[in-house]
């Protein structure tokens, strides 16, 4: 983009890095996921490849300065293939001390540090729960500290504005941001016009905020505070049109033209839920694109919505996460039993029960595939990050509508709401999504199949002549009437288990990617990132290894069984106790080596790296 | 099926119909069947949605698409299949447990977003599917299989749970009072809004006799109160009874002639003031008649309706969706 | 710790209070601090149940026993609570999403079988831990996360909910207005059977200013209504003005003086007819004033009392259980 | 028992048997089930080993004489240990055409069919959907049958009671009962007894049913129909008192006794739901035991309710089949969460959603085990017949208040409705069940652990000092306060994992019925009886096999790995598509061959003795 020819040259010495990590870190009330989210959007525009990562506390608003309170945002930016968020971050901003607190044992050795000082009076520090100032004593030797004054460097730079100090110290993040643009080589131009277009009917605050920003860059480039600067440049991607995009709104994005490309009405019937909330709010942005959102009074309620929607011919979707998931189990049983498309997307959370609600999780996986009562199969399938929830989410549809049956859609915290570069799909080449309505009144039968997916047809309610009953008692194939006949049931069960089966007829072959024998790493979600960066590492230190990622979980792809034989040990890592592996070990009779990481948070690829070269050497779990 | 020509045999479907005999509930049946041809509506712009119970087995018997879900949560079911088709007529059967115990809430939501479905309960103060417990319209002190020493909680009233969620239609019949049944449905079908319709049903397998002196012909006109809209409200064999307000809220039974006309009493107005359908809703036998009819008739913003305008509105304002312009908008960067 | 001792101190937790500064929960927390040393209930015999959301992390801050349950349920673990130790003082506290959204049904059937437990229901109109979707509550054309282009459907109105649910007290009072506040969950804690208490809670983040005219001192004189048993209905700065029937079941509002005295209004009634009290509930600014204190206390069957009393009933009939002759009795035989 | 001495002789020639299996069938109108019940009353007398297994139909009263009104009560009785409710009926009693017809083809070959000829006018058989009339048409002649007028030889029988011809004719199921009395050689007392007890106070009806019931034994003997009558000997059973006990009511026996062990007050929330309501009923007449019954608006407010009381030191009890388990797995992971005992108990029946309510399947073991989001290890354990529902459900209470955890117990529609005769515990052998209250204030923290089991102890309301906090979020071990912490969770989930896993330290070891190699046959649940029989008769047929029968399900006993490596092949049978074998193979990657019956009815016999010969000749799935 041309306007970053325009960044000016710093006059430090100059280091050319292929990828940093920066973590911000300050109250919730600090605006740390702004100061990120901007980082990103320059770091995107300089055409770096990247990965994010908020962090949001638990509560809405902690008490400030306390560490509940604490809120981060990682950026991962590079000018190579960027997989993760990245694991230790390279440099650390600490708005407060309970900030420095919470993500200090994070920042790799050696790495930078930025606090501002005027947040680390006596009160602060108490707070935070520091007994000594962590300035003072000496326990930060091991980085490179840079203590700065932003408060009051902050108050300086508004003087002129007028406004009330309040106001001012709002601003402050916007000076940290300065600092970094400066420290990286970043324009800020992409910020300025962020900045114009957000406030622009307060011109006060446009003024403010561009003068710390400014102020934050200027001061560095005046103070010649960093010794070295650094310059990350742009990387290698696939061409075409990128945009920067969250999980969730990748999800909503996908059932949207999913939903388009059918030419059908989208129907969500929703309950709100931690971290899935945001695709509801996506959604309902989008009524002109015949997309309803009801927002129900319970998670039941919003499914069984969704399914009556279903039975009158839109796309019945609902969203949620665990706890609300668990309530739709019923439901999701009936429309097993009534063979109506519908979606279900569970951004899974730290669990069990209330859990940990802003953290990750991956542990909704066997809930997915069994928890519901009696042979209950239903399609499952799991995106594996922000930009792929897209995909997912439009597969899931594609799915739901051909075979006519519910699917399942996995996504989790971490990519819900971290965000990475999309490339945009063209239009054009998305899949077909047809629906098979029945019109035709001669030799109707409401459970007529199609031969190859078992999949019935859908006979919507206004169609003359179609009229029929469904119902979660057992039936008759093809009439539909209800049966207590002992081997019908039987045969209907079967049918519906073969029904799901089926789906893996039409599922394209895996892609593994590494070597063709020694370690497979399988992985399903949002491991993804850190799987594909962990198993690149490894090859490169010369192990034999490679990396199945699963979109379908139920059924699996055909193939996973011939790909599973041609390596000699299989590691699993999840973020759950091993739910994948456990499938694959009773499926396939394979000694699989788990790798758990059950904290709420993502695996790095570091840990998963130190999992590969353990299994690699022969090493057990 | 062009609506004009339709009859109460178009609407019986081939299933066998597999309540008890002499269950009240086929007496709804053919209720029902008689009054849907006369609506002026196409036989297949009709869904029936149930959840579970015996009443809920009502839309197998209905020649109308039909979705038999899970208990208690008809409404959910009902509500989405007419946002996602306004033109459909789309009718609940469900039972005193499958609204008032396991689906109170979303009969409580549907009527307070009112949506334009309506709801017949049958209401037989028992579970009959599962064989006799004691529901939540059950007199206290009830004995089942449940509670072989008597229930100890007090039955909820439907009518004021109705009018306390805030339902726009109000009503009560009776199972076996055909003409009168036929009226009320006939009413609730010509409300936009959700229709809420308490009918009370014989069990007469496990509650038998529970509406006795409302169902059996020599006793339910001295035992009944007609609501109709306008008149005053008189009650009793030979009409001579009525109801005046003794004060204020306090309604009471006179008897007519002897100083009291029809001029004293009450007059029922289907639009009146909430606290007197909720006073309605409290005359309970033995000390007052049981008010049957339509005791509530309003106009409110109807939820699938107001759903339906705002996507219009929206789509009219911002135009049509362009899934191009949706994608590709926001802050793009090209890599080349 | 002895109940006679006890201090507002002793029923502060060592948990760190986690809402938002400015929230209003701080000032509900605070009345209840207050009242609970007050009531001669030794600490320990306290219980505070609670659901999800902001509000329903209510008691982590209560020194007593606590259970933070599931969303919406914390009617059904404070009824088994209560049945299980009656000894106990059993509180809910609950968010206008967690009892009337997802809750709604637990609730109805709490308040229908008159379970002794007491409900504060911290009503914002907003989901506020879930950052600000519309609630039940929220008016009509709410714009919010989840309804940008505005709700479209009516809210409850909480007190006729729970009067339409059988409530034996239901009560209405505000965040900071502490004196009555505390008056109002006095009344609560020493009334039998479930005690319905709506309060008017500030979200200063997701809905700030929801209850602005009955927060501000200057501005709740004129915009409550005080009942207060056998008191005429009077309010406003100067207590100028009253309620009065301008018709059946109709109320008006009147200036006091100028022809009208006190005794032309209405006199407040704990016991009163029920509609009586719904049409208290339906007074709604900007037409009336907003009734607050307690609108209903009467006495009725205490569900977990009567099942006790049944326990011991038939205990006392029967003989405590033997087990032998439990497992020994109906139709034995002897195999040797 | 002295009246038996008393039994007539028949004339005819006698033969003496092993063991029968009589089928009584007819419309639920026609009172099968009682006579069901007072033929297993008479061989419970006897002395005979039995099992029984009543057919009910779904609807309350299905319109008469058609076959959804069909009922049916089976009965196999024996001089030898008897196993299940028999394959294929000796005798079939059908007591009009639609009886008929929808039991005839479980009739054995050869056996005798006894029919109510005067429920065979054309429109009878027009409404069971018969075109010709089957007594007439040669269809039957592969049976013996005998056609006998009962209703107009009831109607003699009772001529002298001057009762209306509508009350005469309910009798005729005694007059049947009559028959089948004499055709056995069994004495008319313990039904005669009955009937005067039943109906003591209207003595018409004991006149009338004891005549007809006499009337039944005297035609046979006057009218000689039988060319052969047949005894059946006492069996030879373990020494004990006995009686007869359906699943159900078992279950709810043994949670009485559990309850009075622990001394602790028993607490039911319920909501009625067919195959599990009878418990509720059960339990509702034990009040003056200390049991408190609730029925609740729903399932969901059910264990709300059950794990209210639990917290405040009762034993929370819920009581439900599958369409009600899924609505209880937030609950249920709460509980988990809380560490606070709660019994779950999962009356198995057709799925999925309504499915076939009234029929049996165990198809809801995966939901138990893992149908709850995120990581929520439960307790799981199953009943095996309709007698061992009362240790099932002791052992279910046991480990809930020894671990402190939730425990779901798993039985299903065909035990619970089925009866046998059940050796009577001595209640002084039962086993101890104690709680550990804590009272001391003194250094309590709500989750300071036993350090053998893990268990936390019960700190219930009112107890002065103890006050504290429980929920759902993540917590810190021993405090119990709220931890967002990654690592604490991590330690939190394995923990919990750790301490059900721990159950399986105290699981005596597990007994193996049969050969010590060959074919091990592994079963869990209802399955037992069929398993054990067909065993036996494999071994008898001299094929190498054992039978494994498990309790345990989660956690499994520790020994189940060593036995399994014991045996060559391994055979599963389960009325699902092959749950338990999923976990056995993903635990013990053991190839498995699963005998899948999803009938809504349980295994025959020789179903399994038929996948016993094709598993131990090598024969594959
Ligand atoms: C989730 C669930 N819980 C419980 C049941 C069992 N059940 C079926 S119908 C019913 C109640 C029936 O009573 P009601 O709604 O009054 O209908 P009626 O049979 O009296 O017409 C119950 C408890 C079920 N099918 N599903
Ligand atoms: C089963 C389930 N569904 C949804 C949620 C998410 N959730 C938590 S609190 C809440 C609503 C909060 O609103 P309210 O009850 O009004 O309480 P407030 O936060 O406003 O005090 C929701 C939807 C949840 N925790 N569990
Ligand atoms: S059980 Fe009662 S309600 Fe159900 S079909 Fe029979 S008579 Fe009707
Ligand atoms: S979000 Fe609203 S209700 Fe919740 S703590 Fe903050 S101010 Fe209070
Ligand atoms: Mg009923
Ligand atoms: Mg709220």
């Amino acid at each position: 983009m041309d306007t970053l020819a325009s960044a000016p040259k710093a006059k430090e010495p100059v280091e050319t890095l292929s990828r940093v990590v920066i973590r911000f870190a300050g109250d919730s009330g600090d605006g740390m996921q702004l100061t990120g989210t901007q980082f990103t959007a320059t770091a995107a525009a300089v055409g770096n490849d990247l990965a994010t990562f908020p962090d949001y506390p638990a509560e809405i608003r902690a008490p400030a300065g306390t560490l509940p309170g604490v809120s981060g945002f990682q950026i991962n930016f590079s000018s190579e293939d960027i997989f993760t968020p990245g694991d230790a971050p390279d440099v650390l901003v600490a708005m407060n001390p309970a900030a420095l607190r919470a993500n200090i044992k994070d920042l790799r050795p050696g790495g930078i540090l930025v606090v501002n000082t005027d947040a680390f009076r006596e009160t602060d520090l108490a707070k935070a729960g520091y007994a000594k100032n962590p300035l003072e004593d000496g326990s930060l030797s091991g980085f490179r500290l840079y203590q700065v004054e932003i408060t009051r460097l902050t108050r300086a730079a508004l003087k002129e504005t007028g406004l009330p100090q309040r106001i001012q110290d709002r601003c402050k993040n916007f000076f940290a941001l300065g600092m970094m643009y400066y420290l990286y080589h970043r324009s800020m131009d992409v910020s300025v016009r962020w900045i114009q277009h957000k406030f622009a009917k307060k011109p006060e605050l446009v003024q403010a905020n561009t003068l710390a920003l400014k102020g934050g860059y200027a001061y560095c480039e005046a103070a010649e505070i960093f010794p070295v600067t650094y310059e990350v440049p742009p990387a290698h991607l696939l061409p075409g049109l990128y945009r920067n995009i969250s999980g969730n709104q990748a999800l909503a994005l996908g059932l949207v033209a999913a939903a388009q490309k059918s030419g059908l009405p989208l129907f969500l019937g929703s309950y709100p839920i931690t971290p899935a909330s945001d695709i509801l709010h996506e959604l309902s942005q989008y009524k002109n694109f015949g997309v309803y959102t009801f927002q129900a009074e319970d998670e039941i309620a919003a499914i069984g919505a969704a399914l009556g929607a279903s039975f009158a011919g839109s796309i019945g979707l609902t969203t949620t996460s665990g706890p609300g998931m668990a309530l739709k189990m019923e439901f999701i049983g009936l429309a097993i039993m009534v063979e109506l498309p519908l979606v279900i997307v569970d951004i899974q959370r730290g669990g069990p029960s209330t859990g940990l609600p802003t953290k990750t999780e991956q542990a909704d996986l066997l809930q997915a595939i069994f928890g519901r009562p009696s042979e209950a199969p239903c399609i499952v399938i799991a995106a594996r990050s922000a930009s792929d929830c897209f995909e997912a989410a439009y597969e899931a549809v594609r799915l739901s509508i051909t075979h006519m049956t519910p699917v399942i859609l996995l996504s989790d915290g971490s990519i819900a709401n971290g965000a990475e570069p999309w490339r945009l799909p063209k239009i054009e080449e998305l899949a077909p999504v047809d629906a098979r309505f029945r019109t035709e009144r001669e030799g109707f039968l409401p459970y007529a199949r199609d031969p190859r997916t078992l999949a019935r047809s859908w006979a919507v309610p206004g169609t003359p002549g179609l009229e029929h009953r469904i119902g979660g008692i057992e039936k008759s194939d093809g009439t539909g009437a209800i049966s207590y006949e002992p081997a019908n049931h039987e045969h209907m069960v079967r049918l519906r288990a073969e029904k799901v089966a089926r789906v893996a007829q039409d599922i394209p072959p895996s892609q593994v990617d590494g070597d063709p024998d020694g370690l497979l790493v399988v992985g399903w979600g949002s491991t993804y990132g850190a799987i594909t960066g962990a198993v690149r590492r490894a090859r490169a230190e010369g192990l034999r290894v490679a990396h199945l990622h699963l979109r379908h979980l139920s059924p699996l792809p055909a193939d996973v069984g011939p790909i599973l034989a041609r390596y000699g040990r299989i590691l699993v890592p999840e973020m759950n106790m091993g739910q994948l592996a456990m499938i694959l070990r009773a499926r396939f009779l394979r000694e699989t080596t788990s790798l758990n990481k059950i904290q709420g948070q993502p695996f790095k690829e570091s840990e998963i790296l130190e999992g590969i070269r353990a299994s690699a050497s022969g090493g057990g779990r | 099926m062009s609506a004009g020509t339709l009859t109460k045999k178009d609407f019986a479907s081939d299933q066998e119909v597999r309540w008890c005999p002499g269950c009240g509930d086929y007496a709804i049946l053919s209720s029902v069947q008689s009054v849907f041809p006369e609506l002026g509506i196409p036989r297949e712009n009709f869904v029936v949605v149930s959840g579970i119970g015996c009443a809920a087995r009502f839309p197998y018997y209905m020649n109308t698409f039909g979705f038999h879900s899970i208990h208690g949560r008809a409404p959910a079911v009902a509500t989405g299949v007419k946002v996602a088709n306004p033109d459909l007529s789309v009718w609940i059967a469900t039972g005193d447990g499958d609204a008032l115990s396991i689906g109170g809430n979303h009969i409580i939501h549907l009527m307070r977003r009112n949506v334009d479905v309506k709801v017949m309960l049958f209401n037989n103060r028992i579970y009959g599917l599962t064989k006799g417990q004691y529901s939540p319209t059950s007199e206290i002190g009830k004995r089942t299989k449940s509670t072989p020493f008597g229930s100890v909680d007090r039955p909820f009233n439907p009518i004021s749970v109705a009018i306390g969620s805030g339902a726009t239609f109000v009503s009560r019949s009776v199972d076996v009072y055909a003409a009168h049944l036929k009226e009320v449905l006939t009413a609730a079908a010509h409300h936009r809004g959700t229709a809420f319709i308490e009918i009370f049903q014989n069990c007469n397998i496990f509650n038998d006799g529970a509406w006795e002196p409302y169902r059996e012909k020599e006793l339910r006109d001295d035992n009944l109160l007609h609501l109709r809209h306008g008149q005053p409200l008189v009650f009793g064999k030979s009409a001579d009874k009525g109801i005046r307000l003794k004060g204020p809220f306090e309604p009471e039974v006179v008897a007519l002639g002897s100083g009291v006309s029809e001029s004293d009493l009450l007059v029922h107005d289907v639009r009146g003031p909430l606290p007197y359908a909720f006073m309605l809703a409290q005359m309970e036998a033995p000390a007052f008649p049981v008010p049957v009819g339509v005791y509530r008739d309003v106009e409110a913003p109807i939820f699938d309706a107001a759903m339906r305008d705002q996507v219009a509105e929206v789509t009219a304002k911002k135009g049509p969706g362009d899934l191009r312009a949706l994608l590709y908008g926001g802050e793009t960067w090209e890599v080349r």
